[in-house]
């Protein structure tokens, strides 16, 4: 089955990329499959300077999930393009930049640099960052402000496609959805990690520094397909699904609800060559299933009158 | 180049040991190889079993105990609920198992050379004896809180000189750390190598003597791991300048004047 | 251990209680252990006039949780007062109602009603019901509209303490704790279920008729932990956990953040006993961890500064 | 009075049933007493394997096949997730068990009474036939898709008088429904009693076909369930004016008549 598709100005040879924070650079999981297997490579979270990232520990294990507080440790957008941007297999798979920054114009900037890279193939927008001034509620959280970032987001990017990636804490996602379109969106990546804790009765304290994290894994699938489900019902731009995909199974019923492409997080911890097959067995489901094409599938889920 | 590989493969047996006294405690799992051999002390593998299916996300990061024609030796204690489902796991059962992993502990053939493991912390030191091209210039001290039997010391004592202090009461730590600052010193003064494996409070000490001495010594870092890969940066440890480091990449060993414990 | 526990004006022998919906009457459990036992019992959602809930199907399993959308079926409050309440042992386990309604009017007079029967230990309010004219945001997700429903309930439950139940769709939690306790609610209980959804591959539907569930069971405690944390900092009223609680560790974990109870829900489906051992097993447990009492344990979480 | 306890009780054996053609799709599994032993054909227990953990949080319900003085048996078809990983229990391993859940199968010991059975539904009427004061009065009909051998068909023919057929193409469903119209017919004009377990179609079949006849029937549903006990209401279908019923309590079997399929 051909799984190739386009949307929103990115043309990836199949739905499967891998979600950002997760895969690395893409060079760490080079050992366990080829990387031009994959439709696409989300980049581990990129901000203009350098970051060390959250005190340890940073992640915990949960029932079917995990937590994490990494605080988007990089080296900073001038190292990532001078040095492993050219190293990547950016002419035969899709790289796609994943933005950090805590206010828009400093997005914007971030966005100039980018968008001048040849081998960067779109530009995701990572609105996760605490807004201190209002009481710790991240720019994500608040339509107003994913708009204003998208649009400062938008007028740098040039020709690269714009992603914006959707915070689950929301009141109404749907909301926080028609904001990035309107603020100019090509693509909406959703869903972020769930605002989540863990704690240790013996040493009464948090499992993870940073108190509050962000939790991931197959736990929070529920949770991203109704997301997705209400964002692709929201806006008319394409839609790319993220939450808990462990299998093929997994990724499809994303695509069921309309999403173009899935991104693969966590589950790249279950096995590093994990996301390398998947395009390949969702070809194969909707084969066993009955599914004449992927365009034909995407979308078709029935709902009660 | 690269050797690193991920696999499903067998558990061949699943052995405790020092059962006598401390049931399932301690336990060696031996597994049928994954396509590869070449493999260097202090390198590890990501474990994970099959049948964890999604509960438990992550695999287990467990050094290479040894390697011969038959399979992988893992040498594992149970401290948790992974380390305890692990335990239950039967011969033909399927763990996915990625590596070898991280760097390797430094081999000085001619270099009087001190092995300090703290408790499991032993378990690389068995695939760093039988591998040494010299093992008469080799010396394991062990610091342990359970029988001794729990261990395979047994194994590594016919092989090298060997030492062990058990840790029944708290005044034996006292005694375990002037041992360990006495012997520390001592291979300070000849110029040896030190290569500790055990539990953070384990690593601080020989740290601390270390710096004190200026002997030069590694130390094996066990932080919880998610991808063992460098990927997730869950595994971090701050090096001498406070840039957070990945352990499972740039180590699982450092050079113990390199890394913030 | 004294197990012991009386906040708001709930006085309790022991903090388990269990969750609304999951533990039927409480008389379904009763051949698997002494409902005596338990600290409290909350019944299942009562609404003003019978309803038949949703269409089938109604639940589904995921990783390490559930989705259900019963949709309150209930036999109506005169019911519940004149059949099952009687047969309850309400003199020796506090007996909560978990009061459902669409409206501030409905809510009033409800409480009314149940304010009324000596076997009530206490009122709590479910204000999940999605309010239509608001596209379908539910009123436990507008601030004022909690205020406005609690004041209602307040008004109506004479001398009995009313406990308001938070849902977890919200940007702020803090927000919704405090618009509770504004409202003059005298406890607060939280979590109620994520929002959430799945789909079947094969048929291209939504596996509950209804689509849109709510997730609940081992796969949300970290959300419930760091909802059931921020309320606590928000407010000064006492606070009950609920959210995967599915051992006596999990139940020590909200102790630890500071709740003054649990509730366990989702737990009670893996086993029909699970409930009646949980506060001996939390007691043992304080023990083992060096606890001198619960209320040395409670909130007793060391933050990092 | 209450009969009903949930305890850990024992895998004693898990046997395949036919496997030559299909391995491990259909197999008895045999637990150890929990302390009940009153029970009635067509009852049911909810059944959640130890290892489970905390993924797949339900238990999952199962006719009572048959009991005797060693155990309780269970007959079981893989479906999904956890049938499969019930296939896989070995003798030792320890099940959550609660039961006995539901009401029963009417038992008229004078009456000719028709056992329809879709598929794995024989599975209460190896109960039924067994505890029967009169089992020459009793008809059996098997509607299959796998092998008969895959069915304890054999156990159940050698004591009622039995016939069985195949749907192995669509055109043998048309065969199957036509035999069930004929056998209801019968049995409606003999004023006997019509048990039937089954898929949720085959269920509808007998419904349409004794309210065409007048025939008296019992069907036994076969709801998704989580507690087994009333509590979830995850588990009800609409009573003939519509209301909401508990499978688990209410039923799990329903004069025809009485419910919407
Ligand atoms: C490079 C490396 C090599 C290791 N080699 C061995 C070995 O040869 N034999 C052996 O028995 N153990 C070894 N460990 C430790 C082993 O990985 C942990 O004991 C195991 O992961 C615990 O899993 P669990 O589910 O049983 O414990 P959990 O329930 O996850 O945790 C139980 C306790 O163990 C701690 N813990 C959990 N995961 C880790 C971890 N990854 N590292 C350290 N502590 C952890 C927790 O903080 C907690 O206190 C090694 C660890 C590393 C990083
Ligand atoms: C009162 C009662 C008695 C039963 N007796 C038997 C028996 O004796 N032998 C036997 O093999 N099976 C019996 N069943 C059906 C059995 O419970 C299901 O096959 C089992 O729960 C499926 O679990 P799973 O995890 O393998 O499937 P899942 O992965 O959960 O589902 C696989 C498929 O089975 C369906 N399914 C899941 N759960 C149920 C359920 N509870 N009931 C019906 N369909 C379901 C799903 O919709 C799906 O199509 C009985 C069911 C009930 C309610
Ligand atoms: C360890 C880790 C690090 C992450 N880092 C980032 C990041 O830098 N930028 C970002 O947008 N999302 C980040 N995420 C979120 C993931 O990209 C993804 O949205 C989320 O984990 C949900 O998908 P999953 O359930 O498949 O993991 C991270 C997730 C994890 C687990
Ligand atoms: C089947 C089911 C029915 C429920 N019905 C109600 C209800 O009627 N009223 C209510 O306030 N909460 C209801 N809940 C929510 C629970 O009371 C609880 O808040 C939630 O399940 C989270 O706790 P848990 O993870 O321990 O189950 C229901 C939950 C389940 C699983
Ligand atoms: S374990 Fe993921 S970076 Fe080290
Ligand atoms: S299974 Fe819970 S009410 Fe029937």
């Amino acid at each position: 089955m051909d799984m190739h598709v386009s949307f929103g100005g990115l043309s990836l040879k199949n739905p499967v990329m891998t979600a950002s924070g997760t895969f690395g650079s893409g060079l760490e999981f080079a050992p366990y499959g080829d990387l031009k297997r994959l439709g696409g490579i989300v980049a581990k979270g990129i901000s203009l300077a350098p970051r060390e990232g959250n005190p340890m520990p940073r992640i915990a294990e949960t029932p079917c999930g995990m937590l994490n507080a990494i605080g988007i440790q990089n080296l900073g957008v001038e190292d990532f393009v001078k040095r492993t941007l050219p190293s990547l297999p950016w002419r035969d798979v899709a790289i796609v930049a994943n933005l950090y920054a805590c206010d828009a114009a400093e997005f914007g900037e971030l966005a100039g640099v980018l968008a001048a890279e040849e081998g960067i193939a779109a530009l995701e927008v990572n609105v996760s960052c605490p807004n201190v001034r209002e009481g710790g509620i991240a720019f994500g959280q608040d339509p107003a402000q994913i708009a204003r970032v998208t649009e400062a987001v938008c007028k740098r990017a040039g020709n690269k496609p714009v992603m914006v990636k959707l915070s689950p804490n929301v009141t109404d996602i749907a909301v926080c959805a028609r904001a990035a379109a309107d603020g100019g969106a090509h693509i909406l990546s959703l869903i972020n990690t769930l605002s989540g804790m863990a704690v240790d009765i013996r040493k009464r304290q948090p499992r993870i520094a940073n108190v509050l994290a962000g939790l991931s894994g197959p736990a929070i699938k529920p949770v991203a397909l109704r997301c997705v489900h209400q964002a692709v019902r929201a806006v008319s731009i394409p839609v790319v699904g993220i939450g808990g995909i462990a299998s093929a199974e997994d990724a499809l019923e994303f695509i069921l609800v309309g999403a173009h492409a899935v991104q693969v997080g966590t589950a790249n911890f279950l096995r590093p060559d994990f996301a390398f097959g998947l395009a390949d067995q969702m070809a194969a489901l909707l084969a066993e299933i009955g599914a004449s094409s992927l365009d034909e599938f995407r979308g078709s889920l029935r709902l009660p009158l | 180049m690269s050797l690193r590989v991920c696999r499903n493969v067998t558990v061949l047996e699943v052995s405790p040991v020092g059962q006598r006294k401390r049931p399932d405690e301690f336990f060696e799992i031996r597994l049928s190889l994954p396509d590869w051999d070449r493999w260097k002390p202090g390198q590890f593998v990501m474990v994970r079993p099959v049948s964890w299916e999604l509960d438990m996300l992550w695999a287990r990061p467990f050094s290479i105990s040894s390697v011969d024609a038959d399979g992988l030796t893992l040498f594992i204690q149970k401290v948790g609920r992974g380390t305890a489902r692990m335990a239950r796991l039967a011969p033909g059962d399927q763990v996915t198992l990625w590596g070898p992993l991280g760097n390797s502990f430094a081999v000085e053939p001619d270099t009087p050379t001190l092995l300090l493991a703290g408790g499991i912390g032993i378990a690389p030191f068995r695939g760093y004896v039988e591998r040494h091209p010299h093992p008469e210039n080799l010396r394991l001290f062990l610091a342990h809180r359970l029988p001794l039997e729990c261990y395979p010391y047994d194994l590594l004592s016919a092989q090298v000189d060997s030492r062990c202090l058990l840790e029944a009461q708290p005044c034996d730590l006292d005694l375990i750390i002037a041992a360990m600052r006495e012997l520390i010193a001592e291979y300070a003064a000849r110029d040896g190598l030190i290569l500790a494996c055990g539990p953070t409070p384990f690593l601080r000490t020989v740290q601390t003597f270390a710096a004190e001495t200026g002997a030069r010594a590694q130390v094996s870092l066990e932080n919880r791991m998610a991808c063992g890969v460098g990927a997730c940066l869950g595994c971090v440890a701050p090096d001498a300048e406070g840039h957070h480091v990945q352990v499972c990449t740039r180590g699982p060993i450092f050079w113990a004047d390199t890394i913030q414990l």
